[in-house]
């Protein structure tokens, strides 16, 4: 259900600089729609990032990570052509993995 | 929708060919589009965009410029719609008028009918030290008393211009607060004892 | 003599440095967030999921919107949008990118109208269609210059038109459009309001419209932006594809012609 | 047309739990837990208190880098960096919050101790960088000012 994400992935040197943008609402269960009703709490709380079979990123989300999310970050050893694999979850179950290739 | 467009088109030639008065026209055009278009919602109706006074009419015809005689008009009949508070108070609870002044909301098809006003002042004004979003449309309003002094003249000018600015500047991008209904006395009073209570944090 | 004229000089500086400096960090603080946000722009979402949805088949007569022409012949999207709004033969009549969408989705894909203008602009939970479509159609003419035209009679009258509404004072609070948007370096608050008839400003705000807005979390179209802006003049709502809006928006992009194209954007 | 239904039913339950169970347990491997006591304690105190930081050295080489003001509270760039060796956990957090926990990190090796993300924030506040290197805690922090922006409606 949830739609893909967009990652680049670039080596510039050592490092791999990746870059990830989620759509995803990050809904606090806060905020209140236009009825008056509290919107149930609805958010990526595990996000996973893995250069082939090696972890590169593992992070913890709480509601207060802004609608759509974006992470960016380096790391090294990673090659041209290579993959990188992203994985969030939230906190219905929802999930989404995407692969992008390093270039 | 479509055929509007093709409407206005026809008339459009015709009365390009035959007169010169092209230019009233496409008002024309606009209010038909406004008509047809737009639906009253909340307390933003859609009367209020088609019956304008007079002054809304001279300063859209004359946006940018306007002869003295225009403006001198146009400050006269602002003048003398100017109601000062009756019972002769002119300053409430600036604190009150603080909450005025950063409150933006208020006449907006997204509000309810019947709601609490906003005045909106620091979207063009700078008015303390501690509100560092300000706008620069209108003039900076901090330390008011020290530039303006506080003498019955003063209060008098600060509630007319309050009021109506109009009365003072023809064709004004300032709201006529008092005499659109924007703020009521009440209201007023409390913006004014912002600019001219001593004990206020735009004379501090 | 000399020193007297400095001597007042530093008066002079030491009275205004603080208001001026508090006024220049805060907005150079203003542009520092706004450089830090344009390092990744959730827009491209929607232009991802644009494409798909331009591309996709979809009932009643299971067409995708492929064969829609937005002015360059049917099914280019590559550099439409810098053209837009403009005149329109099989219609005879001026559209912008958001009538002639409604236009194709309806006559092309076989929707109704009720079907075609549902949910223009997305919430949390209720997506737009149409606002993706926007991003990746607009995504198209990136680096393209702003060129409409007003040659065509009716192209001339929606200019003309639009050029009326912004200057049209009315409501509450006596605002047009041009109360914020016709003179140089002005702020409300700390946005800087763009002089929406010098050329430069012109070229700079049209250039970067639609955009993800941070403040809803959804990208807005231009029809949004400016019925948004007319709530706020306190202007009552127009219908969504409003000729008088697309009117306007034809002044608007009249006044920015020549400049670079960089959108969807990322603003406030 | 029911019995394949039901095969797809069931081969979808079957996937699905054995995704689950394979995704948790590699998580559990590999990464980190989401855990609700850091993530829902009210205030800083009671939140590094739940990340088991007993004490921390406020530290010149961890930066919390971003704009002094921002226009808007719901999008906030915010750049973390450790530039002490061996930083194998980061977290950013802010003070005024409801929840002050916002995101945390655990940076495998090879991976720099420098992340850019964007937080919401419900007013003007300290946001923290809290890292944690060779069992040790040091932390960065600076005040960033939410504006009222627009035309206030």
């Amino acid at each position: 259900m949830a739609d893909p994400m967009r990652i680049r992935a670039v080596l510039n040197g050592d490092n791999v600089e990746v870059k990830i943008l989620i759509r995803h609402d990050m809904e606090t269960g806060l905020r209140k729609d236009p009825a008056g009703q509290l919107v149930p709490p609805h958010f990526i709380k595990t996000l996973t990032a893995k250069y082939e079979d090696r972890l590169v990123l593992d992070a913890v989300m709480g509601i207060s990570v802004s609608k759509d999310p974006f992470l960016s970050f380096k790391f090294k050893g990673g090659a041209k052509g290579g993959k990188l694999t992203v994985t969030w979850i939230d906190n219905l179950g929802d999930t989404r993995t995407d692969t992008a290739i390093i270039s | 929708m479509n055929r509007i467009f093709i409407m206005l088109a026809v008339a459009v030639v015709i009365t390009g060919c035959a007169t010169t008065a092209v230019k009233t026209d496409y008002g024309q055009y606009l209010l038909t589009l406004f008509k047809t278009e737009f639906t009253s919602k909340g307390p933003a109706t859609v009367d209020r965009i088609l019956n304008r006074d007079d002054v809304q009419k001279m300063c859209s015809e004359y946006p940018l410029e306007r002869t003295e005689e225009m403006a001198e008009s146009i400050q006269k009949s602002q003048m003398a719609t100017v109601k000062y508070p009756a019972d002769g108070q002119y300053l409430g609870d600036w604190k009150n008028g603080e909450k005025i002044a950063q409150n933006g909301r208020g006449l907006q098809s997204s509000d309810p009918i019947g709601g609490v006003n906003g005045g909106n002042c620091y979207a063009c004004h700078n008015i303390t030290k501690s509100e560092i979003s300000y706008g620069n449309i209108g003039p900076s309003l901090y330390n008011y008393m020290k530039v303006h002094g506080s003498n019955d003249q003063v209060v008098k000018y600060t509630w007319a211009k309050i009021y109506n600015p109009q009365a003072f500047t023809a064709c004004s991008n300032m709201p006529r607060f008092g005499h659109n209904g924007i703020l009521d006395e009440k209201q007023i009073k409390d913006v004014m004892a912002l600019l001219l209570d001593p004990a206020s944090p735009v004379n501090q | 003599m000399k020193p007297f004229v400095v001597f007042i000089f530093t008066i002079f500086l030491i009275n205004i440095a603080p208001y001026a400096i508090a006024g220049n960090s805060s907005t150079d603080e203003i542009a520092k967030y706004r450089e830090l946000l344009e390092d990744g722009n959730p827009a491209e979402l929607w232009e991802m999921r644009g494409e798909e949805l331009w591309k996709k088949k979809i009932a009643p007569k299971n067409v995708s919107l492929e064969q829609c022409d937005l002015g360059k012949g049917p099914g280019v999207v590559k550099g439409a949008y810098v053209e837009l709004p403009r005149y329109f033969k099989d219609v005879n009549k001026v559209m912008d990118l958001e009538q002639r969408l409604v236009y194709c989705r309806t006559t092309i894909q076989g929707l109704s109208h009720e079907q075609a203008v549902s949910t223009p602009f997305g919430s949390a939970g209720h997506p737009s269609d149409i606002e993706p479509l926007v991003a990746y159609i607009t995504s198209e003419s990136k680096g393209m210059k702003m060129a409409v035209s007003i040659k065509q009679p009716l192209e001339k009258d929606a200019y003309e038109i639009g050029k009326k509404f912004f200057f049209y004072r009315a409501g509450s609070h006596d605002f047009s459009c041009a109360t914020c948007h016709s003179s140089d370096k002005k702020r409300i608050r700390l946005q800087e309001l763009p002089n929406l008839l010098n050329k430069v400003d012109a070229q700079k705000a049209y250039s970067t419209w639609p955009a993800y807005r941070v403040s809803q979390g959804e990208v807005r179209s231009m029809q949004n932006r400016l019925s948004d802006c007319l709530r706020q003049q306190r202007f009552p709502e127009p219908i969504y594809t409003s000729d008088a809006i697309t009117a306007l928006i034809m002044f608007l992009a009249k006044n920015a012609e020549g400049g670079v194209y960089d959108a969807p954007a990322i603003k406030r | 047309m029911n019995q394949s239904r039901r095969d797809v039913l069931r081969i979808t339950s079957i996937l699905g739990l054995g995704l689950a169970g394979g995704l948790f347990s590699s998580l559990n491997v590999f990464g980190a837990e989401w855990m609700p006591k850091s993530f829902e304690a009210k205030n800083l105190a009671d939140a590094l208190k739940e990340l088991g930081v007993d004490k921390y050295t406020m530290s010149s080489d961890v930066s919390v880098v971003s704009a002094e003001i921002a226009e808007n509270g719901a999008v906030v760039p915010i750049s973390i960096a450790s530039a002490i060796p061996h930083t194998e956990y980061m977290a950013i957090l802010v003070e005024k919050n409801p929840s002050p926990l916002s995101v945390a990190f655990n940076i495998p090796e090879g991976t720099d101790a420098a992340i850019t993300t964007r937080v919401k924030m419900g007013g003007t506040s300290n946001v923290y960088a809290v890292v944690k290197a060779d069992g040790k805690w040091f932390a960065a922090s600076k005040e960033i000012k939410v504006t009222l922006g627009g035309c206030g409606g």
